[in-house]
């Protein structure tokens, strides 16, 4: 984030434009809660086609639902969870300057990604055999009608792969960031890039805890 | 005539440096971070794709003199009036005044070095450059013909041309708007000068900050729409086909949704650069400022919510069409209080004819014109006739051609001195103004009356009772055509042979106006202080006119 | 044959005096404010023009009376006009008890219309003079928009759903009809005429053409060639429901939800039977998807509407009925 | 931002989100009735994300333009919600679903 030519009167880590720390650290949180806001309304769109369609076809989506295993849903919200938590250890070690612990959490948060990833992997490649992608390969064989509960599935992979980028793109952040953090870039006067990629990170985890019940749950209970 | 009377130092030249020169080469533009020449790259960008969509436009227009379809085939017609629309909307008119002059004035306005993101903003002008790329890409290869609206499932299951290319363009085209909001938002909250109040903000801030709320609360909608268009196309998910399932009119909400408020991304930035230039040169503080602000806010607020105007008879249910029908009324209470506003302001002003104040004059007029027939459109009884007729080809060509385009003329004559440092000549800048007002004029009033007579819109060929007025039209474009191709020429000469400007040619007051023409590479020698209200114009002979706000001068 | 070069559309239907009324109000406040502003602003202009270099304006900095009434004002204006055009729009979206049922089913670039006594026509639409007539449309592809601006009225008319659109036409004469929803490549050849017809030339003009089965007779001849009729007894004691006297009125489904049978339910119903099953039936009836054109499920659905239901639904099937003696309910 | 940096709140947090997740679990076992059970679940994931929200991403002690910015997201997107809804649930034969 330093910027070669105008570096000289300012102290390192500080950009020219910026006057201080202060309104460096205000500027950058802002603008990632800002980035966050463009998120919620990205990913807001995909809730508000879900909620249409959910009013639409109710029965179908049930039906839908009913075809995911609720178990390895709670089971990879727990991680998420638990690789949220680990991402709060790497921000407190940073807001500390303990740079080990900085790397820790980060490598602990990328292995709870990746092991997110790789049961969502799982997942879909049972819903390939099961022939629930949607496209030409659907078939549907339970109750009700196929067309509203390809809809369903249509959701269920652009929600889930929407998030599963995210993550992607989270877990690529994150090792690039092992580098610096082992080499003691961030400090407790400048530590905001990890800092801002735990909200990020943070966010997707929200998304996917509206994720679970809307994909997961909703059949449970009729039937 | 020189309007310059008054301007009694100027300056012998051009500064010796000044962000043009501090660096040169190609690679020293194409890696800036420095939010003056990311303004430039931008202008250079948008006025390119400006001439292209007017290239479209003058197709049309031609296509249109007679009623048979006799120029072109019926998919050619289809294709010019989308790429028009796709181009002139989110290729020029979205980022014309934000991206290139609002990048530009922005941080002079409130006393910054930079915006607060330098490599996100240089950033937003790649996502723009690849967003456009690809748009041509798919032009070179014959072209969309969805219409700009994408509907589906025409869009989805029926065109056989490159839609997903042009979606892919606009969806990455998106985030340089997002990135430009984004960046201006936090400029405006975080990087304001000592002193710079937020009711000491000069009005184009105002309506900047709503716009950029806009773009950041909108534009993610529009984005995820189109990704949810291009499964459907190339995967077959069936979002919005009803063949598969799908519901086509909820892809008009989600379209809807950013694209009503996109029009006031259009509209937001001119009428703040109108507030500009009418204080500039009625040398009058702008008449209830606190209104005019809080109005922009609040079109950027109510604005969001009365999309369905577009839907009235989509068959969406006719509870929401009252709905959106009632608060798209309520759009009009603070357009009108900005109207009145800005007259109350001329009123025992000091009125200097100028370039910028035709455009703002041309702007005040014609989008009143443009509003008011926008209101008849959200009048549902009157909507059910004239939707997706030439009615409303000239309702929004009245406000995005006749305000929008105007305002960024305007505030594109007004800063030029500052960007260029140099003046283009008065008399031929003031010829192009009133060639351009002729010309619209007899462009698009004619399409109201044929658009209550029944004309759809985007029609190829039409019956023989319309051609009068299609005559009438198309004489008008290429009129229009004329007067823009004057500033162009003008523009150019004045980079080499303009006379020199001098920090202040307009005795404009505003921390822009404070450094020198053209800035230095940051902007001013040493942090202004806003220890003024905004403008505050002070009475006095020009040479010590105590401007108690600059430093500098003092 | 076409129409003379004029600054004003035709008014032919009842409701477009109703639509101009309204439009010469808004178009009067417009040109007023307009006008106002373009005046003032002038007389400013020239009034306060810069006298000398050094001069500045007055000092004025708001004024809140000033402000309220100019918010004030045009928010009553626009009320007016709101409210105004609420009442004609809600005039337009609510069809009249006693309208004739017409249909239309749109495709790329084509109207295909049919009458209640069965005619067919294309891209021509022959009505009565004086008479209501409902139009209920649905679209083989894409959106298309049913426009007649003699009439002013237009609607969408959307795949995958009915959509209606009613007048009643006030002049004799040949009235253009559009395709207003950009459909594709001949979106501006999709365009007819809608012809308008005293009452006994129009009885003429019926009796002139191919002798046809009315919509619901067809409907109920599809009925048995698919089976229908072997779930759905009129008695209630097959498989499926009965559907005498369904039309119009509310049922549940096993959801516990409920909902009103109107065209689309009933359209859902043929074509996605599982989407919502009726309280008390089990989920067996096949679905129709792909085995039957939109204008075979159009007579079907009238078909079903003849067998009765709410008060107003069987108009077109009463109307009708009368004529094969065939009495509903 | 607070100055003492220690862990234990939000292991807390962690605890009470996980017990949430298996609380919506059992939850959706249950049958409300329409559209009751979805509200629940919607309710207890509401929950959950304040909790993300206020406590690991620090929005307790933030500035308030930032609790602006973390509530106008979800704000705006609820009013986008609604008015869909409103044409979506209007719709004839719709609004007995309500
Ligand atoms: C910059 C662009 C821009 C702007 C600012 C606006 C502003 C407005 N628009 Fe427009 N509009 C478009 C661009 C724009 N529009 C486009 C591109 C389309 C077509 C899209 C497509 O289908 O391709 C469209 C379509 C469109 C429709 C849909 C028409 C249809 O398809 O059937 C409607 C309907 O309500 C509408 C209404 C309005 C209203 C009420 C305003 C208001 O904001 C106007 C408010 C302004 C005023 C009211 C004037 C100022 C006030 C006074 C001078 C005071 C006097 C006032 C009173 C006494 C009331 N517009
Ligand atoms: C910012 C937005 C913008 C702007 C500036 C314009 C500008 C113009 N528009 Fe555009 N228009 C739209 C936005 C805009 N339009 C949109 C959104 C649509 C709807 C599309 C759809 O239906 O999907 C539309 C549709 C539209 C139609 C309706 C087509 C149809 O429905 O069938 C027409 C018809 O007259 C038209 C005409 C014009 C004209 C004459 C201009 C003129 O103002 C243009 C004037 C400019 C020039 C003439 C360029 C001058 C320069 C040169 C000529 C350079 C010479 C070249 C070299 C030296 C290389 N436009
Ligand atoms: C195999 C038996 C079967 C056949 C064949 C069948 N149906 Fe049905 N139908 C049912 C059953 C069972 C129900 C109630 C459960 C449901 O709603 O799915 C039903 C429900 C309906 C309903 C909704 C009734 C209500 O009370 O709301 C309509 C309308 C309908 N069918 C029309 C038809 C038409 C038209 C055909 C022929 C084209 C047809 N059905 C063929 C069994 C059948
Ligand atoms: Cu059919 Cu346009
Ligand atoms: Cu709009």
């Amino acid at each position: 984030m330093s910027d070669s030519s105008a570096a000289a009167a300012h102290p390192p880590g500080l950009a020219h434009h910026f006057e201080s720390y202060e309104q460096q650290k205000h500027s950058s949180f802002l603008g990632m809660w800002l980035f966050l806001v463009q998120e919620v309304m990205f990913f807001g769109g995909l809730f508000v086609v879900y909620v249409t369609y959910r009013s639409l076809y109710g029965d179908a989506f049930a039906a839908g639902s009913r075809q995911l295993d609720v178990m390895i849903g709670a089971v990879n919200t727990t991680v998420l969870l638990i690789s949220s938590f680990t991402m709060v250890i790497a921000v407190t070690a940073a807001k500390k300057g303990n740079r080990k612990w900085i790397v820790y959490g980060l490598l602990l948060t990328i292995l709870f990604g990746g092991i997110f990833l790789g049961v969502k992997y799982f997942e879909y490649g049972a819903k390939w055999q099961h022939h629930l992608v949607p496209g030409p390969y659907f078939e549907w064989h339970g109750e009700g009608v196929g067309r509203p509960v390809e809809i369903f599935f249509c959701l269920y992979f652009a929600m889930t792969g929407m998030h599963a980028l995210h993550m992607v793109v989270g877990i690529g952040i994150m090792l690039f960031m092992l580098r610096p953090a082992w080499r003691g870039k961030w400090t407790p006067q400048n530590h905001n890039f990890v800092e801002g990629f735990g909200l990020y990170w943070h966010f997707v985890d929200i998304v996917w805890i509206f994720l679970f019940p809307f994909l997961y749950l909703i059949g449970l209970a009729t039937h | 005539m020189s309007t310059r009377e008054y301007d009694v130092a100027p300056d012998p030249g051009l500064p010796k440096s000044h962000y043009l020169n501090a660096a040169h080469g190609l690679k020293s533009w194409l890696l800036t971070t420095d939010h003056k020449r990311i303004g430039i790259l931008y202008l250079l960008s948008i006025t390119f794709f400006f001439l292209l969509g007017g290239i479209y436009a003058i197709a049309i227009r031609l296509e249109l003199l007679t009623p048979a379809g006799d120029m072109v085939q019926p998919d050619t017609y289809n294709r010019l009036f989308t790429m028009h629309g796709v181009l002139m909307i989110f290729f020029f008119l979205i980022p014309s005044i934000p991206a290139a002059l609002g990048n530009f004035v922005i941080p002079l306005m409130i006393g910054a070095k930079d915006v607060a993101f330098p490599k996100l903003n240089l950033a937003s002008w790649y996502m723009y450059l690849i967003g456009a790329s690809l748009t041509m890409w798919a032009l070179f290869h014959g072209g969309v013909d969805t219409g700009w609206t994408f509907y589906t499932p025409f869009s989805t299951t029926y065109s056989n041309t490159y839609v997903a290319a042009v979606a892919v363009g606009i969806f990455v085209n998106g985030f340089s708007g997002i990135f430009t909001g984004i960046n201006f938002m936090v400029t405006i909250h975080r990087m304001r000068a000592p002193g710079m109040t937020w009711f000491r903000l000069p009005l184009f801030i105002w309506a900047h900050y709503a716009t950029s709320l806009i773009m950041v609360l909108g534009t993610p909608v529009l984005a995820i729409t189109i990704v949810l268009v291009a499964l459907e196309r190339l995967l077959k998910f069936g979002f919005f086909d009803p063949a598969l399932g799908g519901d086509p009119v909820l892809f008009q909400h989600l379209f809807w949704f950013y694209s009503h408020p996109a029009v006031y991304i259009m509209i937001l930035p001119s009428m703040g650069v109108i507030s500009e230039i009418i204080a500039a040169f009625a040398r009058k503080p702008v008449f209830g400022y606190k209104f005019v602000a809080f109005a922009s806010m609040g079109i950027a607020v109510i604005g969001f919510i009365v999309w369905g105007h577009h839907l009235f008879v989509s068959s969406q249910s006719l509870y929401a069409g009252l709905i959106f029908s009632i608060l798209t009324m309520l759009v009009a209470v603070p357009s009108a209080v900005k109207v009145f506003n800005w007259m109350a302001t001329l009123y025992r002003g000091s009125i200097e004819y100028s370039t910028p104040m035709f455009y703002a004059l041309g702007f005040i007029g014609l989008f009143t014109i443009g509003g008011l027939t926008g209101l008849m459109l959200a009048t549902t009884g009157i909507d059910v006739h004239v939707h997706d007729t030439y009615f409303v080809v000239a309702h929004f060509h009245y406000i995005m051609v006749g305000g929008a385009l105007m305002g960024y003329l305007g505030g594109l004559h007004y800063w030029w001195p500052k960007i260029t440092g140099r003046m283009y000549p008065g008399f031929w800048s003031h010829l192009s103004a009133g060639v351009i007002f002729l010309g619209f004029n007899l462009t698009f009033f004619p399409q109201f009356i044929l658009g209550y007579l029944g004309m759809p819109r985007r029609y190829h060929a039409y019956p023989e009772e319309f051609q009068v007025l299609n005559i009438l039209s198309t004489a008008g474009a290429s009129i229009l055509a004329v007067g823009y191709v004057i500033p162009l020429v003008y523009f150019i000469w004045s980079l080499k042979y303009g006379e020199v400007a001098g920090k202040n040619p307009w005795g404009a007051v505003g921390l822009e106006w404070q450094t020198a023409s053209p800035p230095p590479e940051h902007n001013f020698e040493e942090i202004p202080e806003a220890d003024f209200e905004p403008y505050e114009y002070v009475e006095g002979p020009p040479s010590e006119r105590p401007y108690r706000y600059s430093r500098s001068e003092a | 044959m076409s129409p003379e070069f004029s600054l004003f559309p035709e008014q032919a239907s009842t409701i477009a005096s109703k639509v101009d009324a309204l439009y010469f109000f808004a178009l009067a406040m417009s040109a007023f404010f307009s006008l106002l502003i373009a005046v003032v602003i002038f007389f400013f202009f020239i009034r306060f023009r810069r006298r000398h270099a050094g001069e500045v304006g007055a000092r004025a900095h708001g004024s809140m009376m000033l402000e309220v009434v100019w918010s004030v004002i045009p928010l009553v204006i626009t009320m007016v006009l709101f409210v105004w055009g609420a009442v004609i729009f809600i005039e337009m979206k609510t069809v009249p008890e006693d309208a004739t049922e017409y249909f239309a089913t749109a495709k790329q670039w084509m109207w295909k219309f049919q009458h209640p006594e069965g005619q067919r026509e294309i891209n021509t639409l022959h009505v009565p003079l004086g008479e209501t007539i409902k139009l209920t449309m649905t679209s083989e592809d894409v959106i298309h928009s049913f426009f007649v601006p003699a009439f002013r009225v237009k609607q969408d008319v959307v795949p995958g759903r009915y959509t209606t659109v009613w007048f009643e036409a006030s002049k004799t004469g040949r009235y253009h009809l559009f395709c207003t929803e950009y459909c594709g490549s001949h979106h501006s050849r999709m365009i007819g005429w809608v012809t308008v017809m005293d009452p006994d030339d129009y009885q003429a003009w019926l009796a002139g053409g191919a002798p046809a089965e009315a919509p619901k007779d067809l409907g109920a001849t599809l009925f048995e060639q698919h089976i229908c009729n072997t779930c759905h007894l009129e008695d209630g004691s097959g498989r499926g429901p009965s559907l005498v006297g369904i039309y119009g009125q509310e049922t549940r489904f096993t959801d516990g939800t409920t909902g009103i049978r109107d065209d689309d339910y009933l359209r859902q119903s043929i074509l996605t039977p599982a989407s919502q099953v009726v309280e008390g039936y089990l989920q067996i009836m096949p679905t129709y998807q792909g085995q039957l054109s939109e204008v075979s499920l159009l007579q079907l659905i009238s078909y079903v509407k003849s067998l009765g239901g709410a008060p107003g639904a069987e108009t077109s099937a009463e109307a009708s009925a009368e004529s094969t003696g065939e009495s509903p309910e | 931002m607070s100055e003492h940096h220690s862990l234990k709140p939000y292991v807390f947090v962690l605890v009470g989100l996980l017990i949430l997740t298996w609380v919506t679990y059992g939850a959706a076992l249950w049958d409300f009735g329409h559209p009751w059970s979805d509200l629940v679940a919607l309710l207890i994931a509401m929950t959950k994300a304040s909790l993300v929200v206020v406590f690991f991403m620090h929005v307790k002690g933030a500035t308030p333009l930032i609790k602006m910015a973390a509530v106008g997201g979800f704000f705006w997107l609820l009013i986008f919600g609604a008015f869909v809804l409103a044409d979506v649930l209007t719709r004839p034969g719709m609004l007995e679903f309500l």
